[in-house]
């Protein structure tokens, strides 16, 4: 289905990614877990053609993915969906219309300048909000939203892309504890019941072990880890994150149950250097 | 207090001395700039009160001698105002109609352009200095030498003006646009880029929205620079209200009440557009808005 | 009474610069004669050079008719006439001419009937003034108001943008200056067709003439009245005695041939001040 | 609610856009159709004359050189725009024109030619087509031409004209003339009665003295700087005295500005009254517009650069008392309460609690009119009677000199966006770094 | 020394201080306490003449301090530093500048308007700001600085005026813990080693209890509590922050041994907003 073959990333001299290979021949939910700058998101970014990769080749069904151009690569990419940490919706617009921007890879661009959707897709797009149980916040802007419902209403774009394969880059990585949750089991949902490939990057390993089933490891750019979620050891993730002995993977958690100790539950989100950077010497 | 003291004396005279000389270099510096801007402004001054005709000092007791003369006109025939009033009425409607009109086609014009000459939006980001040198070109290019080489192949009447206040609106706009759009949150067109949008899609959806309410505020400030604009045109033979200004105010004495009818029309219109945009643009930024 | 400065004031009808440039020599002139610093301006229209006399900036100008009228009317003590240039044949008066495109039919007034009729600047004798005074009363009903039997009467701005305009058909037919004498075909002998003639501009042959004025007193060289009676006199025996010490600047000030200067008081331009005075609300 | 409420109420809302969606550009173009008509632009089809957009492009970047008889003596000129500062000197001809006595053979390019004949007569020699030839008889002029003529020419009983691509002859019974077109700005550098015509740059630097009186370098140098034609020294004089008003007006308007904004800022000025009387001024000062300021000005202080300056500081007076009185009420009130305990004076107040917020805003609102105000003083210029303004709308409104107005054009262009990177710099320079 | 009595507040309809009174008669540092909206801060304005009183009287050392008018409210000013919640400063200047502003009560000549102090102030202001651990931050600009080192600088500006009295509002409110305990040190080492009067607004029990010799504590504009810190039990703290029976202390700490549980120690500044309003019902 899916086959990534020595896909190479460089930014002048940094190699973001370097020579990733692996493949996907049956829908699966992956996670791809890896400390900050491990090239994750450019990996994710070149599946969907956001950045261009430098070499190695990317091949789904039989399309060579990295050779699109034009409309043939914009339909790539409506089949392709992506999910960011930032949500990246239009924070003015209301959460219907960024739902109904997933079907903007097939629409025409006079068509988009007068808001010519068809009725069927706007029923869908509240379907689809109403699967992810936010259909009532449908005519809001998205920038009320609290960022658990932006991340669902992100999902919902991508669904609306009725794509086959949905990237995900750390997309509970800015949401609390609580709303992480929600976002996750929404995207298992999807997988399991429309039976989509999901592949998300994860900066957390318990989040991985708990959704997916398949992990991918990488380390500096390369990828250092590819099988289930019970081959990957404690030493295993040391060597992935890098982390010397003192490595505690509570300290990558963002699990409820392991971060609630006395916190006051003010809907804090905390910042992103903090989780992002976990304090593996601590 | 030496435990919270971190460097030890030496390191004092050392921090001392550094700021000493900070100081008195900054103290130098300010001393010369300020000396430059003062001589260059005095010197300034002295040379074109030099090259006048009239002296600064000689003049200023008679600063008021032609608002005189035109009131002294205007008094006596202060009946008639009313009827100018209505007389020079449609030449303002298009002393202003050549303003929106201008707006509207250069705001559309510097529209397209800031979207092609900013980082991280532009169609083709190699053919960004390209744009840019373009709006440089149409911003330096004042309106006046447009209109006057119109005039010659079109002839007299709003449309030379219409066209030279465009052509400088897109320059000057494009300007504030791409300032704005550089500064535009490019979440969301990433957003809408990897749905597999084409980039004008990505621009109207995208950018548009988060940039509307900067780029109109800009719009409406410019549209009260245009009313002048177009108005100075009018002086140079492009038609509307300043033709008429021009040709009563020249005439002088005889004529000063039609010019002091235009003059006032002009004046309340420039004002009640200057209102009217300050008070919208303040909505639409709200406080602490760009 | 001393003066410490001399400032003299061109009016329109070249290149701002070729003026200046034209008048160098008179500079020189009275910068000798009168022992002070000369400046010359050339502004934009007439009204720059009226308002620089009016208010005392200006010391001299060579005024059109009109212009003087105007100075006059707003203040009768700003200032004075002193001389008068001379034609060749010895006249000292132009003509203000009526002047169309061949290929639109207009031979004269009767054919202007609701067409556009450009004059040129508000300030110009034969630009605007004589035929304004002069046209109604060469048919029955006409009248320089616009849209009563003219279809439009408008300002170009001068002498040159009323040819242009004219020659491009922005306007039916327009008003400008001429000595009146030579040819058509060259634009006459002077006046603002001969220099468009000259410069490639137009093309006689494409235009008529549809009406003529009267003889218009060529304008005067005034001088501001509040000046020593000693530098008047200076100024007026330097610029009557050009034309025998030094034809060339004379034709450089004068634009063109002619006999020179000779005096001229106030009274030759009654005739203009009431036209004026007419025409004022 | 009903998932079939929520189906309407997304129908509702994509409706409502979409109509806005039409709405705005439908108004737009709706208003523009107006314009068409109000404007009258069908009419301005018919009166547009693109000939005379091709005279313009022509002459921005060729010249003609003049070479003409006067029909009564018989006597030859030449001249280069037929300007006397460009004239040949006496005795010296361009290459192309050759004969003798009343007889001038003139080379016109691509095989054409013209000849002056003895006794008043012309010849107009184009290859392929049938000579023309033209003469006085008494007071008309007489051509071997029947009707219907061909489109490049003129003809009357006084007056013929052809009229060819790069070349034109006029003849009428006062002369015969003929004007060549070359490409390029000739005369640039020299006019033709300067010994350093023609001379290459090296040969002016470094080769020997050509002008037995004067050294290579200041004889070039005057004679460039002089140039009757280019007037550089007074175009370069006009550029600066628009600079100056600018500069001037700009300045002066920011100093008095600055004290007086104070008195319009709702947290400096506690009477409503003295604030409301200021900001009234400031709309004055503002509404009348700098070119109206000009025309009162100049009765009393004339024309000349003060006045274009003056009536910048007064325009500018009310944009900058305006922006500025805006500035000052958006201060942040912590920095001046914390200068304030410390029982500073009122003034002190204003100087560390206030200006250094606002500087970098006044600052860049001030260097950005700085730039503006450069293009309008070329406005001002011109109705004032200084400036690069007077010489461009002069050399404009007479129309004939389109070279010289695309120098002037060109150098307004440069010295605008010059101000504008200057300006751009010290933005950068002052408030972005210390 | 300071005396003062009745002193009263109004704004409109509300009385922000009701009729306050409290003396010092030797150098001691005070701490007032109280929540939000109690009066603190416009208690301390009133002193300073930031803000003018409504009723009441201020004496100090027989100066009628609300009477002063024009140089003399000046010199009382320049008597009685300030220290603000938000430092103050003005941040586009650097810090020895800033500090100097502290002589502007003094010295509010033509030359300092030009910014041209007397070289012998600005060696003061180094060595003040050595005395506070910042001299190395000299040159800089205010506004390049973190939170605890800006307040220290307000401080060093307070000592530049060499008050007799130095008022801090809520001087640690914006700080994180650490720099919250190193302000408050160099304020108790001032009082301490130059004998000046300390009165500090605070907003938690626990700093007022280890840092001051005697706490007043305000409740709705009037004074309900004034004594040292071992009279303020936790029924009195009770009534002063008008808490229920479910109030916590370590709710309203700031010591960074009461809130180190395990947080991960990047340096994270407190939002304002969390620990102003302590989660007093919870
Ligand atoms: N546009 C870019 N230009 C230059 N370098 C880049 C760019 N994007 C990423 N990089 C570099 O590539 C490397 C991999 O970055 P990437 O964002 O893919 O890592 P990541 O695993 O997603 O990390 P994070 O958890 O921080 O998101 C990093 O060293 C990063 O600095
Ligand atoms: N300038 C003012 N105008 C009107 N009311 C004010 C003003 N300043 C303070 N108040 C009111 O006075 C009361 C006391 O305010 P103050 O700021 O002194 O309280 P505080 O104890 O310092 O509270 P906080 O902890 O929030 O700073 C409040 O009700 C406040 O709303
Ligand atoms: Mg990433
Ligand atoms: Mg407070």
């Amino acid at each position: 289905m899916l086959a990534i073959n020595r896909l190479t990333k460089r930014f002048g001299a940094n190699t973001a990614v370097s020579a990733a290979s692996f493949s996907v021949d049956k829908p699966m939910m992956i996670g791809i877990i890896g400390r900050s700058g491990a090239g994750k998101s450019t990996l994710l970014r070149m599946l969907n053609r956001l950045t261009d990769a430098s070499e190695g080749s990317v091949t789904f069904e039989g399309r060579d993915v990295l050779g699109l151009t034009g409309a043939a690569r914009r339909g790539w990419q409506a089949d392709c969906a992506m999910i960011f940490q930032q949500f990246n919706l239009v924070p003015r617009m209301d959460v219907v219309s960024n739902v109904l921007h997933g079907t903007l890879g097939r629409r025409s661009t006079l068509a988009t300048f007068f808001n010519l959707y068809p009725q069927a897709d706007i029923h869908r797009a509240i379907d689809i909000l109403d699967r992810l149980g936010i259909a009532e916040q449908a005519p809001k802007r998205a920038e009320a939203l609290s960022g658990g419902q932006q991340q669902r209403v992100a999902i919902a774009r991508a669904l609306m892309q009725d794509p086959k394969i949905i990237l995900a880059d750390e997309p509970i990585a800015s949401l609390d504890p609580m709303n992480a949750q929600v976002v996750m089991q929404a995207l298992r949902r999807i997988h399991e019941e429309d039976g989509r490939t999901v592949i998300a990057n994860l900066h957390t390993l318990d989040t991985a072990r708990r959704y997916c089933d398949r992990v991918i490891g990488m380390r500096d750019g390369r990828i250092v880890f590819d099988g289930t979620p019970e081959l990957l050891t404690t030493d295993m993730a040391r060597e992935i994150y890098g982390a010397g002995e003192s490595f505690s993977e509570a300290a990558t958690s963002t699990e409820i149950e392991t971060l609630d100790r006395g916190q006051p539950e003010t809907a804090r989100h905390p910042r992103a250097d903090e989780i992002q950077h976990p304090p593996v010497s601590a | 207090m030496a435990e919270i003291s971190s460097h030890g004396a030496a390191g004092l005279d050392r921090t001392r001395a550094h700021y000493m000389a900070l100081v008195q270099q900054r103290r130098l510096y300010g001393g010369i700039t300020l000396a430059i801007f003062i001589l260059l402004l005095v010197s300034g001054f002295w040379l074109a009160d030099a090259r006048n005709a009239g002296g600064f000092w000689s003049g200023l007791p008679q600063m008021f001698d032609f608002p005189a003369d035109v009131v002294a006109d205007t008094i006596p025939r202060l009946n008639l105002l009313p009827g100018y009033l209505v007389k020079y009425l449609p030449a303002l409607l298009e002393t202003v109609n050549i303003a929106a009109v201008s707006t509207l086609l250069g705001a559309l014009a510097a529209m397209i352009f800031s979207l092609l000459a900013t980082r991280g939006l532009a169609r083709w980001p190699r053919l960004i200095p390209v744009f840019r040198r373009i709006m440089d070109i149409m911003r330096a290019v004042p309106e006046i030498v447009i209109a006057l080489m119109l005039i010659f192949v079109l002839g007299g009447g709003p449309v030379p003006a219409m066209i030279a206040i465009a052509f400088h609106t897109a320059g000057a706009l494009g300007k504030l646009f791409s300032e704005v759009a550089e500064n535009a949150d490019l979440k969301p067109v990433e957003g809408l880029a990897s749905v597999g949008s084409t980039w004008s899609q990505r621009m109207w959806l995208g950018v548009l929205p988060q940039v509307a309410p900067n780029w109109l505020s800009y719009g409406l400030l410019r549209f009260e620079v245009n009313i002048r604009a177009s108005a100075i045109l009018g002086f140079v033979g492009a038609g509307g209200i300043g033709y008429e200004l021009k040709n009563a105010m020249s005439w002088g004495q005889g004529k000063f009440d039609e010019a002091a009818a235009i003059f006032i029309l002009l004046f309340l219109t420039i004002v009640a557009v200057d209102q009217l945009s300050s008070y919208a643009r303040n909505k639409l930024t709200g406080p602490g808005a760009h | 009474q001393e003066i410490t400065e001399f400032n003299i004031g061109i009016l329109g009808g070249e290149n701002a610069q070729d003026r200046l440039n034209n008048h160098e020599c008179l500079k020189t002139y009275t910068e000798e004669a009168l022992g002070v610093p000369v400046k010359l301006f050339a502004p934009a229209d007439y009204n720059g050079v009226m308002q620089g006399l009016l208010g005392g900036t200006i010391d001299m100008a060579w005024l059109g008719a009109s212009a003087y009228a105007g100075v006059y009317v707003q203040d009768p003590e700003a200032v004075e006439p002193v001389l008068v240039k001379i034609n060749l044949d010895g006249s000292y008066g132009y003509h203000s001419i009526g002047f169309a495109r061949k290929d639109s039919g207009i031979t004269s007034l009767a054919d202007m009937k609701g067409k556009t009729f450009g004059f040129g600047d508000p300030n110009s004798t034969s630009g605007y003034l004589i035929p304004s005074v002069e046209i109604p009363m060469a048919g029955e009903g006409i009248t320089m108001e616009s849209g009563d039997y003219f279809g439009e009467v408008k300002f170009t701005g001068g002498h040159e943008q009323t040819i242009v305009a004219v020659n491009n058909g922005d306007v039916d037919a327009g008003v400008t200056w001429a000595d009146g004498q030579g040819a058509w075909e060259d634009g006459y002998n002077s006046g603002s067709l001969r220099k468009a003639v000259d410069a490639g501009l137009i093309d006689m042959n494409d235009l008529v003439e549809i009406w003529r004025s009267k003889p218009i007193p060529e304008g005067p060289i005034v001088l501001r009245k509040a000046l020593p009676e000693e530098v008047k006199a200076k100024m007026t025996a330097l610029i009557d005695g050009m034309h025998d010490a030094d034809k060339e600047c004379t034709y450089n000030i004068s634009a063109g041939e002619s006999l020179g200067f000779d005096p001229i008081t106030h009274d030759a331009y009654l005739s203009i001040i009431e036209a004026r005075k007419s025409q004022s609300n | 609610m009903e998932l079939a409420a929520r189906y309407a109420e997304a129908d509702r809302i994509v409706g409502r856009k979409k109509l806005v969606a039409f709405a705005v550009p439908g108004l737009i173009l709706l208003y523009f159709g107006y314009i068409f008509f109000a404007f009258d632009m069908p009419g301005l089809v018919e009166r547009a004359r693109p000939e005379n957009a091709q005279i313009l492009l022509r002459d921005t970047w060729s010249y003609k050189t003049h070479v003409t008889r006067d029909n009564r003596n018989g006597e030859l000129s030449y001249a280069v725009e037929g300007e006397r500062k460009g004239a040949y000197p006496e005795g010296q001809r361009p290459q192309w024109v050759s004969g003798e006595g009343e007889v001038a053979v003139i080379e016109l390019g691509q095989g054409r030619e013209v000849r002056f004949l003895p006794g008043n007569a012309v010849q107009f020699v184009i290859p392929g087509e049938r000579t023309i030839e033209a003469w006085l008889e008494g007071r008309s002029v007489v051509t071997n031409l029947d009707a219907p003529y061909p489109d490049y020419v003129s003809v009357s009983g006084t007056r013929l004209q052809v009229t060819l691509p790069g070349a034109r002859l006029t003849f009428t019974r006062s002369r015969s003339e003929v004007f060549r077109y070359f490409g390029g700005w000739e005369l640039f550098f020299f006019t033709l009665d300067s010994p350093y015509h023609g001379q290459g740059l090296g040969r002016i630097l470094f080769g020997a003295q050509i002008d037995p009186a004067r050294g290579n370098i200041a004889g070039a140098w005057h004679d460039f700087w002089q140039n009757p034609m280019w007037m550089h020294a007074a175009v370069a004089w006009a550029m600066f005295e628009t600079v100056l008003m600018a500069f001037l007006g700009t300045f002066g308007a920011a100093l008095i500005a600055l004290p007086v904004a104070f008195m319009a800022a709702k947290n400096f000025a506690p009477l409503r009254t003295v604030r409301f009387a200021f900001r009234r001024v400031f709309d004055f000062l503002r509404g009348v517009d700098g070119l109206i300021w000009t025309i009162v000005l100049s009765r009393a202080f004339g024309p000349g650069p003060l006045t274009g300056a003056l009536a910048i500081l007064f325009t500018d007076t009310g944009s900058f008392g305006k922006m500025f009185s805006e500035a000052l009420e958006n201060v942040d009130g912590k920095q001046i309460e914390g200068v304030a305990s410390t029982g500073a004076a009122r003034t002190h107040r204003y100087r560390f609690g206030v200006i250094p917020q606002v500087a970098p805003v006044l600052l860049s609102q001030v260097l950005y009119f700085l730039e503006s105000n450069t293009r309008s003083a070329t406005i001002i210029g011109a109705i004032t009677g200084g400036g690069i303004g007077l010489l461009l709308t002069q050399a404009m409104i007479t129309q004939k000199d389109w070279e010289e107005v695309t120098y002037y054009i060109v150098l307004i262009v440069l010295t605008v966006m010059l101000m504008d990177s200057l300006s751009g710099w010290l933005r950068r320079r002052l408030i972005k770094g210390e």
